[in-house]
C-alpha cells in the first residue's frame, strides 16, 4: 500500500517536472501558455493525491484553485492578452534551448544532491517531494531567466509557484494558512500583473521588459 | 571640584558661544560679541593651565561625565602633558580671538564663520582632555569637521570647495586609521578608556601596528610627507585667523595625539621606531620647505613651511624615541624638550605669520606675492611684526626659533652614544637634513618678506594699501614679544616643560632657571651652552655703540636719489626679482630631483624677431606617485561598475539566479 | 494588566487597518491626509504603552519581546514623523497636479495598508504570519512606487514588483523547509511555525534542511534588504516613487525584511550542526557595502543617491549582526536605529529640495545653504550624519563595528574601512556640490514644515553624545539575545 | 680682581678683532699684488677706506625704506659679537659659553639674512641677482658647515669652542681622516662664505658674476663702510675659526697668566699671517668659476663633511 502511494505521488512529482522540462523547450508563446496549463494540470492531481493519502481534506481546495486558476483561467486570460497586443508570433528565448536544457539538468541534479543530504529518516515521500519542488522552482527561474518577453516570465514565475505549492502539500500537516498565503500571493500576483500589463499597454507597443528598458530612470 | 572641570566648563561655554552665534549670526555686533566670548574664555583656561603647569606640576586629576560610550562614559584627564597642550591651543585660540575682533569685519558672510569657530576651539580643547579613544575620536573628528566648515566658509570659490572636500576625505582617513589604532590597544575586551590601555602591555607586533597607524592617522592631520597633501589646500582657504589656528594650533593637537598614544599609551619603544619617525621627520622638514620655496602664493608658503617645521618637530620626537628605547633618559628628556619647545615656538610665529598675511590680504586683497611688494612704506608697523616672525621661524638667534632647532642639534650630538649602528650613523645625517632644511627656510622668508614687503609695488591694489585695525596689531605684537621672550629666556620655558618630560621619560633637563646669567645648558656646561639674553644685549651694545660713534664722529650728509642699479634706468616694477626668479637658482640646485623640474630655452636665431620663451615645468611628485594612481583607479572602477545600474530585469534576475545556484552548490559540496 | 497589554498589541494592528478602511471610503484629501497622521499617531502611542503595560504571553501567532518591540517603536515612530511629512508634501503633489485626488486616497489607503503590514510582521510569532505580512507590506509599496505611472515609475515599479515576488517565492520556500525541519520535532500542526518553539528544539532540527533554508531565507528577505547582488530594484524604487515612499523604504521596509533575516540566524545558530550564519552574512555585508560605494560616484539623480547610501548602511548593519558579538550586534541595533532616522530625515530634505528646485538632477542644484539654508544645512547635517562623522549617532556605531571587528580579525576591518572611506569620499563629493557653490535653480522659499526632518536630526546628534541608561541596557540584552 | 682681569681680557679680544680684522684684509690684497708682481695698496689701506667711506656723504634710494638703515648696523653688531666670540689667544674667557659654535655659526647666518633682505629693499634687479644667489650658495654652505660643526664635537664631546680647542691642543686627539675632511670642507666653506674667489670675486663689479657686490651695490658712505667693516671681520673669524681649532697649538688656556696671554696673542699673530699667505696663493693660482658651478663645489664641501661625520663612527678608534 504505502509503496503503491508512494509511487503514484513520486510519478505525478517526476511529472511536473518532466513539464518544467517541456516549458524550457518551448520558444512560441502559445506553446508556452499551453505547456503551463499542463504543469496547473498536473500539480493539481498530485495535491489531490497527497490530500487523499494524507486524507486532509483542505488540500483538496489548493488543488481545485491550482485547477481553476492555473490550468484554466490564467491561460485563458494571457491568450488574450498576447492577441490584444499581437505579440503571438515573437521568437523570445534569449538563450539558445540546448544550453538551457542543459542548465536544467545541472540545476536537477543540484536539488537532488543537496535534498539526499537530508538525514533519511525524515519522511522518505516529503524528502522525494522536497527534491522535486526544488528542481520546478530552480527550472521557473531557469525560465524567467532565458526568456525577454514579461508574458513569459509571468509564466515561468507562476511554474516557480507551482512547484511552492508542491512542497507545501508534501509537507505534511502544514496549517492552512500556507495554503492561503499560496493562493493570495498567486491572486496578488495575477491581479498585479494584470494592472501592470493594462498600464504598460497604454504606454508601450509591447510588453517587451527590453522595451521597458529604454526607459531607464539614469540615462547614460 | 577637581581641576579638570574648570577647562570642561570653559568648553561648555565655547560650544554655548558657538550655539548663540548660530542664533544672532545674522546682527552686525554678533561679530564683536562672539570673539569678545572666545578671547575672554581662551584666556581664562589659558590662565588656569598656566597655573596648574606651574603651580601642580605633577598633579593628575580626572573625571567621568556620563557622556558617550554609555558603559565608560566620558573620561577627561588633566595631566602634565595635556595641560601643556591646553596652553598652546589656548594662546592660539586668544590671540586668533583678539585678531578677529578686528578682521571678522572684513568677512563678507560671518554667520559661516562666527559659529564655527568657537566650536573649533571647543574640539581642540577637548581633543587635548579626552582621557578615553571614544571621546578622543569624537573631539577629534568634530575638531575636523568645525574647521571644515570654516575651511568652506568662502564656499564660492572653487578652489575652497575642492580643498575642503580633500581635506575632509583625508582628515577622515586619518580618522580611521586612529580607530583601528585603538581597537588595537583596546584588544578584544574592548577596553576603550586610557587608562586601560596604559596598563595593558600590547605585544610587538601590535605595538608595530599601532605605531604605523599612529604614523598614518596623526601624521595625515599634522601634514607629514606624504601625507600632507591636503594642507596647503586647506589652510590658505580659511580666514586668516582660522589658518592661524589650523596652521599654529591643530597640527600640534595632531602632534598631541601622537605623543599621547606612542609616549604614554605605548609603554616602551622598539629602537627602530625611532628610525622610522626620525627619517620620516628629516623627509618632512626638507620637502616642506622646498614646496615653500617655490610657492609664490603667500598663505600656501606659510601653509607649506608648516609643514617643514613638523618635520622638525616629528625628527626630534624620533630621536625621543631611540633614547627612550636605548634607556638614555637624559637625552630623550633634551630631545623631547626640544620637540615640545619647537611646538610652542612653532604656534607663536605661524600664527604671527598667518595674522600678518591676513594683514595684507586685508590691506590689498592680494595673496600673490607676484602682485605686492613696497608694503613696508604702507603697512610700517604690520612689515615689523612680519619681519620679527620671519626672524624666528628662519631660526636665527637670538628669536626663539633657533633655541629649539639648537635645542634639538644638541640631541643629535648625543647619538654617538647610541648602541644601534643603523641610528648612530643615521642620526647625524637626518641632523644634516634638519640643517639643510633651517637654512633653506631662512632662503623662504628671506623670499616672503623681501618680495612682500619690501622693493617696488608690483600692482595698484598695494599703491591704496594702509594700516591695519588696532586689535589685529595688537594681537600680532603680543605673538612678536612672546617670540622674543621665548628666545631671550629660554630657561623659563625648559623649566617649565620639565613636568612634561618627567612623567612620559621620567627624567628632565637640568634646571636652567639654576644657571648663572640665565644661559641654558642641556649637559654641561664645557660641553655646550647658549645665553639668548647675552647675545640679545650683545647685539643691541655693539649695534647702538656702532650707530652712536658713526653718529658722533662720522657725517651725517644723507640725500635721497633715483636707485643707482649699475646705471640701469629700470623704470617700470616688472623689472624687480619676482618671487619665482628668486626661487630660480634653489630650482635649479634642488628641483631636478625633488620636483622633476624641467627648463626648457626657446632661443631664436639671431635676427629673428620672435621673442625667447623660457618653459618651466614642475612636478608635485608626491601627488603624481601616491594619489593619482588611487583617484585614477577610483575612477576605473565606478566607471566599470556603473554598467550595472543599467541591465535588464532579466540580467537582474540572472544574478539573483546565479547568486542563489552559487550559493546551493556551495551547501552541496559543504563537507 | 495582561488584557490591558495585550489591546496595545491589537491596537497596533487594528488601527492602520482600520484606518485604511475609513481612508479607501474617504474622498476629500484634506481629511485623509489628517487621519492618516492621526492613525499613525495613535499607533504610536499604542506601540509607546508596550514600555509601561506588561507583556502578553507569547501566543500562536502574536509574540512581544525584547527584540521586536525596539522595531515596533521605531517603525511606528518614523512612520508617524513620516505621515506629517508627507501631508505637506503630498498637499504640493495636488497643486503641481502630478498626483490626482483619487490617487490621494488610494495612496493613504495604502499607506496604512503598509503600516499594518509592517506592524504584524514584528509581532507575529508564527513565520507563515510574518512571510504573509513582510509581503503585504511589500505589495503595497510596489503599488505606491508606480503611482506617478511615469515611464521611469512604471519601469521601477515592474522590476520591483519581478524582483520582489521572486524573493517572496524563495522566502516562502525557505520557510516550508523550516516547518519541514521542525515537523518531525515538533509535530504537525501549527506549532511546528511558532517561533517560540521552534527557537526551543532548533538544535535537534535536521541541520542540511535548516541550511537551505537558511539560503532561500538569506535570499528571499535578503531582497528586500537591497544586499548586493540582490539589490537592482532598491535604487529605481526609491527614486522614482514619492518622496515619503523612498522615506519608508529605506526607514522601515528594510528594517523589517532585516529583522527577518534576524529571526532565523537566531534560529539556525540555535542549531550546533548547521553551517554558521556569521560568515554568510559578513561577506553579504562587505559585497554590498564596497559595491555600493563604487556606485555612488557615478550618481546622478539626488534620490537614487541615497537609495544606494541605504544599500551601504544595510551592508554594514549585515556585516555587524554576521559578526555578532556583544559589541558587534550592540552596534549593529544602534546604527539601524540611526539609519532609519537620519536616512529618513534626508529623503524628507530630499522631497522638499525636489520640489523647489523642481528636479532631482544633482546636477541642477547647487549652493543650498546660501539659497535655503534651513534645507542646505539640514542637509549638511544629514549626510554628514549619514557619513559617519561626530557627533552624530552612527559615528558610534562605526567606531563600535571597526574597533571591535579589527580587534578580533584585523583582516575583515580592512574592506570594511576602505568601503567606509570611500564611500564617504562619495557622498561628500555630491553634498559639496548641491550644499556649496554658486546658488544654481529656484531660490523660492518653501513652505513645509521642517519638523519631523529637524527632529529626527536632534535625535540623532543626541544619541550620538548620550545615551540614555535604560536604552543601553535595553540594547545590551538584545545584543545577547542575539548572540 | 680676578673677574676685573677677565673681562678686560674679554673686552681686548673685542677690541682686537675689531683692529685686527681690516689689517688681514689689507695684509691678503698686499700678498696677492705681490704675487702678481703689482706693488699693491699699502697694508693700511682698508682703514683708509673705511675713514674715506665714513667721510663721505650717504646717498639713498628714494624708495629705501628704515630697514634699509638700520641693517648696516645690525649685520655689523653681529658679525663682531661672533668674531668676538671665537678664541682668538686665549680660550675660556668670560663670555665665550655666551655662544657655542652653532650658535656663531647662527649669528653668521642672521647677519647674511638682513642683508639679503637689505639687497630686495630698494627693488632693482641687481639687488635680487644677488639675493637669490647669495641664499642659494648659503643653502648649501649652512649645513656643510653645521656637518662640520657635528664632526667636531662628535670628536671633541662639545660644541663649545673653548672646549674643542683645548680637546685638539691635547694629545689624544691622534690622527682621524675624518677631521682632514672636515678642515678641506671647512676651508671650501669658509671661501664661500667670505665671498672669495672661485665662489666670488671681493673685487669685481661685473654683474653677471657678483654675489655679494651685488647686493651691497645701493650702498654707501657710512652705511657701506659698515658693510665692510662687517666683511673683514667675517674673514677674521673664519681664518681665527680655522686656526683655532686645527692649529690650537699656543693658545692660552683659561685663567692663565699674563705671560702665556702674551705667548698667544705672538702665536695668534703667526697663525693669521700663515693663512692670510695661504689664502693669497689659493686665489691667485685659481679661477672664478660660474654661479652655478658653485653648488657643485659646495655640495662637494656637504659630501665631504657628511662623510667625515659618518667616517667618525669607524676611525673612531684610531
Amino acid at each position: 500500500m504505502n509503496g503503491l502511494t508512494f509511487d503514484i505521488a513520486h510519478l505525478l512529482a517526476g511529472g511536473l517536472v518532466l513539464v518544467s522540462f517541456m516549458m524550457l523547450y518551448q520558444d512560441r508563446l502559445f506553446a508556452l501558455i499551453n505547456v503551463f496549463a499542463l504543469h496547473a494540470i498536473v500539480l493539481a492531481l498530485s495535491v489531490a493525491w497527497q490530500a487523499y493519502i494524507q486524507d486532509a481534506h483542505h488540500l483538496y481546495v489548493t488543488a481545485a484553485i491550482a485547477l481553476i486558476f492555473k490550468a484554466l483561467v490564467i491561460p485563458v486570460g494571457l491568450h488574450r492578452i498576447i492577441h490584444r497586443l499581437g505579440i503571438h508570433r515573437d521568437i523570445e528565448t534569449a538563450v539558445g534551448i540546448g544550453p538551457t536544457m542543459l542548465a536544467g539538468i545541472g540545476l536537477v541534479t543540484l536539488s537532488m544532491v543537496l535534498m539526499l543530504r537530508v538525514t533519511p529518516e525524515a519522511d522518505p515521500l516529503a524528502r522525494e517531494d522536497l527534491a522535486f519542488a526544488l528542481s520546478i522552482i530552480l527550472l521557473g527561474l531557469l525560465v524567467m531567466v532565458t526568456r525577454r518577453n514579461a508574458v513569459s516570465q509571468v509564466v515561468g514565475f507562476m511554474s516557480l509557484e507551482n512547484g511552492l505549492v508542491l512542497a507545501a502539500t508534501g509537507a505534511k500537516g502544514m496549517p492552512l494558512v500556507v495554503e492561503i498565503s499560496v493562493a493570495f500571493s498567486i491572486l496578488i500576483a495575477f491581479i498585479v500583473i494584470g494592472v501592470f500589463l493594462f498600464r504598460i499597454r497604454e504606454r508601450f507597443d509591447s510588453v517587451d521588459v527590453g522595451a521597458l528598458d529604454d526607459y531607464r530612470g539614469e540615462r547614460r | 571640584m577637581s581641576v579638570v572641570a574648570l577647562p570642561l566648563w570653559g568648553v561648555a561655554a565655547l560650544l554655548g558661544t558657538a550655539i548663540a552665534a548660530v542664533a544672532i549670526g545674522r546682527r552686525g555686533s554678533a561679530t564683536q560679541l562672539v570673539y569678545g566670548a572666545t578671547l575672554a574664555i581662551s584666556a581664562v583656561v589659558l590662565v588656569i593651565v598656566t597655573g596648574e603647569l606651574v603651580g601642580d606640576p605633577a598633579g593628575v586629576s580626572a573625571v567621568t561625565l556620563p557622556l558617550g560610550l554609555p558603559w565608560i562614559g566620558a573620561q577627561f584627564r588633566l595631566d602634565a602633558l595635556s595641560a601643556f597642550f591646553l596652553l598652546v591651543v589656548n594662546l592660539g585660540g586668544a590671540a586668533a580671538s583678539l585678531y578677529g575682533l578686528g578682521y571678522g569685519h572684513h568677512e563678507p558672510a560671518p554667520g559661516r564663520v562666527l559659529p564655527f569657530f568657537p566650536a573649533f576651539l571647543a574640539g581642540m580643547n577637548l581633543v587635548v582632555l579626552a582621557n578615553d579613544a571614544f571621546s578622543f575620536l569624537l573631539s577629534w573628528e568634530f575638531m575636523s569637521l568645525a574647521s571644515w566648515a570654516l575651511v568652506m566658509a568662502h564656499h564660492r570659490e572653487q578652489d575652497n570647495t575642492r580643498a575642503g572636500y580633500i581635506y575632509l576625505v583625508m582628515a577622515s582617513f586619518g580618522t580611521l586609521a586612529l580607530l583601528l589604532a585603538f581597537g588595537l590597544l583596546a584588544g578584544l575586551g574592548g577596553t576603550y578608556t586610557f587608562d586601560a590601555m596604559r596598563a595593558a602591555e600590547p605585544s610587538q607586533f601590535v605595538a608595530a601596528a599601532v605605531l604605523g597607524l599612529m604614523l598614518l592617522g596623526a601624521g595625515s592631520k599634522a601634514g607629514l610627507v606624504p601625507l600632507h597633501v591636503w594642507l596647503p589646500l586647506a589652510h590658505p582657504a580659511a580666514p586668516s585667523h582660522v589658518s592661524a589656528l589650523m596652521s599654529g594650533v591643530m597640527t600640534k593637537v595632531a602632534v598631541y595625539g601622537f605623543i599621547r598614544v606612542i609616549f604614554d599609551l605605548l609603554g616602551e619603544p622598539a629602537w627602530w621606531s625611532g628610525v622610522v619617525v626620525l627619517s620620516l621627520g628629516g623627509l618632512t622638514a626638507v620637502l616642506g620647505i622646498l614646496y615653500a620655496l617655490l610657492e609664490k602664493d603667500l598663505k600656501r608658503l606659510l601653509a607649506y613651511s608648516t609643514i617643514e617645521n613638523i618635520g622638525v618637530i616629528f625628527a626630534s620626537l624620533g630621536l625621543a624615541l631611540a633614547f627612550k628605547a636605548n634607556a638614555m633618559p637624559s637625552a630623550a628628556a633634551l630631545a623631547l624638550t626640544a620637540a615640545l619647545f619647537h611646538v610652542l615656538n612653532h604656534s607663536f610665529f605661524k600664527s604671527l605669520l598667518f595674522f600678518g598675511a591676513g594683514a595684507v590680504l586685508t590691506a590689498t586683497g592680494e595673496r600673490d606675492m607676484e602682485k605686492l611688494g613696497g608694503l613696508i612704506h604702507r603697512m610700517p608697523l604690520t612689515s615689523f611684526v612680519f619681519l620679527v616672525g620671519c626672524v624666528s621661524i628662519s631660526a636665527l638667534p637670538p628669536f626663539n626659533g633657533f633655541v629649539s632647532e639648537w635645542l634639538a642639534f644638541q640631541a643629535i650630538l648625543q647619538s654617538p652614544d647610541l648602541p644601534q649602528w643603523g641610528l648612530k650613523v643615521m642620526v647625524p645625517a637626518v641632523g644634516g637634513l634638519l640643517a639643510l632644511s633651517a637654512a633653506l627656510a631662512a632662503a623662504c622668508f628671506v623670499k616672503a618678506f623681501g618680495i612682500t614687503f619690501l622693493g617696488r609695488p608690483r600692482s595698484a591694489a598695494v599703491e591704496h594699501a594702509h594700516e591695519v585695525d588696532r586689535y589685529s596689531l595688537a594681537a600680532m605684537f603680543a605673538l612678536a614679544a612672546l617670540c622674543l621672550l621665548a628666545g631671550i629666556l629660554p630657561g623659563l620655558v625648559i623649566d617649565g616643560l620639565s613636568p612634561v618630560t618627567l612623567s612620559l621619560i621620567g627624567n628632565r633637563m637640568p634646571v636652567q632657571l639654576a644657571q648663572p646669567w640665565l644661559s641654558i645648558v642641556p649637559i654641561g656646561e664645557s660641553r655646550s651652552s647658549y645665553n639668548g639674553l647675552l647675545v640679545f644685549v650683545f647685539i643691541a651694545i655693539s649695534a647702538s655703540l656702532a650707530a652712536f660713534v658713526i653718529h658722533r664722529f662720522a657725517s651725517h650728509a644723507l640725500r635721497r636719489g633715483p636707485a643707482w642699479g649699475c646705471g640701469f634706468p629700470d623704470i617700470t616694477p616688472a623689472a624687480q626679482y619676482t618671487a619665482v626668479s628668486f626661487a630660480q637658482p634653489i630650482r635649479r640646485v634642488f628641483g631636478t630631483f625633488a620636483f622633476r623640474a624641467r627648463e626648457r630655452v626657446e632661443m631664436p636665431p639671431p635676427g629673428a624677431t620672435a621673442p625667447a620663451r623660457l618653459d618651466v615645468e614642475v612636478h608635485d611628485v608626491v601627488w603624481e606617485t601616491f594619489y593619482q594612481p588611487i583617484t585614477g583607479a577610483i575612477g576605473f572602477a565606478t566607471e566599470k561598475l556603473n554598467h550595472l545600474q543599467f541591465l535588464t530585469i532579466r540580467r537582474y534576475l540572472t544574478l539573483v539566479f546565479l547568486f542563489l545556484v552559487t550559493l546551493l552548490l556551495v551547501l552541496a559540496l559543504w563537507p | 494588566m495582561t488584557g490591558f497589554s495585550f489591546d496595545a498589541v491589537a491596537a497596533i494592528l487594528l488601527i492602520p487597518a482600520g484606518a485604511a478602511a475609513l481612508l479607501a471610503a474617504m474622498p476629500n484629501y484634506k481629511m485623509t491626509a489628517g487621519l492618516n497622521v492621526a492613525a499613525s499617531f495613535l499607533t504610536l502611542l499604542a506601540a509607546l504603552s508596550l514600555f509601561v503595560t506588561e507583556r502578553p504571553q507569547p501566543g500562536q501567532y502574536l509574540l512581544v519581546d525584547d527584540l521586536n518591540i525596539v522595531f515596533i517603536v521605531l517603525n511606528t515612530f518614523v512612520g508617524f514623523t513620516t505621515s506629517v511629512f508627507s501631508a505637506s508634501y503630498i498637499a504640493h503633489e495636488l497643486e503641481t497636479g502630478r498626483l490626482t485626488a483619487p490617487n490621494l486616497r488610494f495612496y493613504h489607503a495604502m499607506y496604512q495598508v503598509m503600516m499594518f503590514g509592517m506592524n504584524l510582521a514584528f509581532v507575529s510569532n508564527n513565520i507563515g504570519l510574518m512571510w504573509v505580512a513582510v509581503e503585504l507590506a511589500t505589495l503595497t509599496t510596489v503599488l505606491m512606487v508606480g503611482i506617478y505611472r511615469t515611464h521611469e515609475a512604471l519601469e521601477a515599479a515592474w522590476k520591483y514588483f519581478i524582483l520582489g515576488s521572486v524573493g517572496i517565492a524563495l522566502a516562502l520556500f525557505g520557510t516550508i523547509l523550516v516547518y519541514m525541519a521542525a515537523q518531525p520535532v515538533v509535530g504537525e500542526g501549527t506549532n511546528a511555525m511558532v517561533w517560540t518553539v521552534l527557537i526551543q528544539q532548533a538544535a535537534r532540527f535536521d541541520p542540511a534542511l535548516l541550511n537551505v533554508a537558511f539560503v532561500f531565507l538569506l535570499l528571499g528577505y535578503g531582497t528586500k534588504v537591497g544586499l548586493a547582488p540582490l539589490h537592482a530594484w532598491l535604487p529605481d524604487a526609491h527614486a522614482e516613487g514619492p518622496t515619503p515612499i523612498s522615506a519608508v523604504l529605506s526607514g522601515l521596509l528594510l528594517n523589517v525584511a532585516l529583522y527577518g533575516v534576524l529571526r532565523f540566524k537566531l534560529l539556525l545558530a540555535a542549531s550546533p550542526e548547521a553551517i554558521a550564519p556569521g560568515p554568510l552574512m559578513v561577506t553579504m555585508g562587505l559585497t554590498s557595502l564596497i559595491f555600493a560605494a563604487f556606485m555612488l560616484y557615478r550618481r546622478r539623480d539626488i534620490k537614487r543617491l541615497f537609495a544606494y547610501s541605504s544599500i551601504e548602511h544595510m551592508g554594514i548593519i549585515v556585516f555587524a549582526f554576521g559578526m555578532g558579538g556583544p559589541l558587534a550586534n550592540f552596534a549593529g541595533l544602534l546604527h539601524m536605529v540611526m539609519h532609519s532616522l537620519t536616512k529618513s530625515a534626508i529623503f524628507f530634505a530630499v522631497g522638499h529640495i525636489a520640489q523647489v528646485k523642481g528636479t532631482q538632477k544633482i546636477a541642477d542644484i547647487r549652493g543650498l545653504t546660501e539659497s535655503h539654508p534651513g534645507l542646505g544645512w539640514a542637509l549638511v547635517i544629514g549626510v554628514v550624519a549619514i557619513a559617519g562623522l561626530p557627533p552624530l549617532g552612527i559615528f558610534m556605531s562605526e567606531f563600535l563595528v571597526v574597533s571591535s571587528t579589527f580587534a578580533r580579525h584585523p583582516f575583515l576591518a580592512i574592506p570594511l574601512v576602505f568601503g567606509l572611506l570611500l564611500a564617504f569620499g562619495a557622498l561628500l563629493l555630491r553634498l559639496t556640490g548641491v550644499a556649496f557653490g554658486e546658488p544654481r535653480g529656484s531660490t523660492a522659499p518653501v513652505e513645509a514644515s521642517y519638523v519631523p526632518m529637524y527632529s529626527h536630526l536632534a535625535l540623532v546628534f543626541a544619541a550620538g553624545i548620550y545615551l540614555p541608561a535604560p536604552l543601553v541596557s535595553w540594547f545590551q540584552h538584545v545584543a545577547d539575545i542575539l548572540g | 680682581m680676578a673677574l676685573i682681569f677677565e673681562l678686560a681680557v674679554q673686552g681686548a679680544q673685542m677690541v682686537l678683532v675689531l683692529v685686527l680684522a681690516p689689517l688681514l684684509t689689507g695684509f691678503v690684497r698686499k700678498v696677492k699684488a705681490r704675487l702678481q708682481r703689482r706693488q699693491g695698496p699699502p697694508l693700511i689701506q682698508p682703514y683708509r677706506d673705511l675713514l674715506r667711506l665714513m667721510r663721505k656723504e650717504v646717498v639713498l634710494a628714494d624708495n629705501a625704506s628704515w630697514l634699509f638703515r638700520v641693517i648696516p648696523y645690525l649685520i655689523f653688531a653681529a658679525t663682531w659679537v661672533a668674531a668676538a666670540l671665537v678664541p682668538t689667544f686665549a680660550t675660556g674667557l668670560k663670555f665665550s659659553w655666551t655662544a657655542d659654535l652653532i650658535a656663531i655659526v647662527a649669528l653668521l647666518g642672521s647677519a647674511r639674512f638682513f642683508l639679503a633682505l637689505a639687497a630686495m629693499d630698494v627693488g632693482t634687479s641687481f639687488g635680487g641677482i644677488g639675493a637669490s644667489r647669495e641664499v642659494m650658495i648659503a643653502s648649501l654652505a649652512e649645513p656643510a658647515m653645521l656637518l662640520i660643526v657635528f664632526s667636531l664635537a662628535l670628536v671633541a664631546g662639545a660644541t663649545q669652542l673653548s672646549t674643542v680647542a683645548a680637546f685638539m691642543a691635547s694629545p689624544d686627539v691622534g690622527l682621524r681622516v675624518s677631521l682632514g675632511m672636515s678642515l678641506i670642507a671647512l676651508v671650501m666653506v669658509a671661501i664661500a662664505e667670505n665671498a672669495r674667489i672661485p665662489v666670488d670675486n671681493p673685487a669685481t663689479h661685473l654683474e653677471l658674476t657678483m654675489v655679494h657686490e651685488a647686493m651691497v651695490l645701493e650702498y654707501s658712505g657710512r652705511h657701506l663702510a659698515m658693510i665692510e667693516f662687517a666683511t673683514f671681520l667675517k674673514l677674521l673669524l673664519y681664518v681665527s675659526l680655522i686656526s683655532c681649532v686645527f692649529i690650537p697649538w699656543g693658545l692660552a688656556i683659561a685663567g692663565a697668566g699674563p705671560q702665556s696671554l702674551v705667548v698667544g696673542a705672538v702665536a695668534y699673530a703667526g697663525k693669521l699671517a700663515v693663512c692670510g699667505i695661504l689664502l693669497a696663493v689659493f686665489e691667485t693660482a685659481i679661477a672664478k668659476m660660474r654661479v652655478f658651478r658653485v653648488p657643485d663645489f659646495l655640495g662637494a664641501a656637504l659630501m665631504l663633511a657628511l662623510l667625515g661625520t659618518l667616517l667618525l663612527f669607524v676611525s673612531r678608534s684610531l
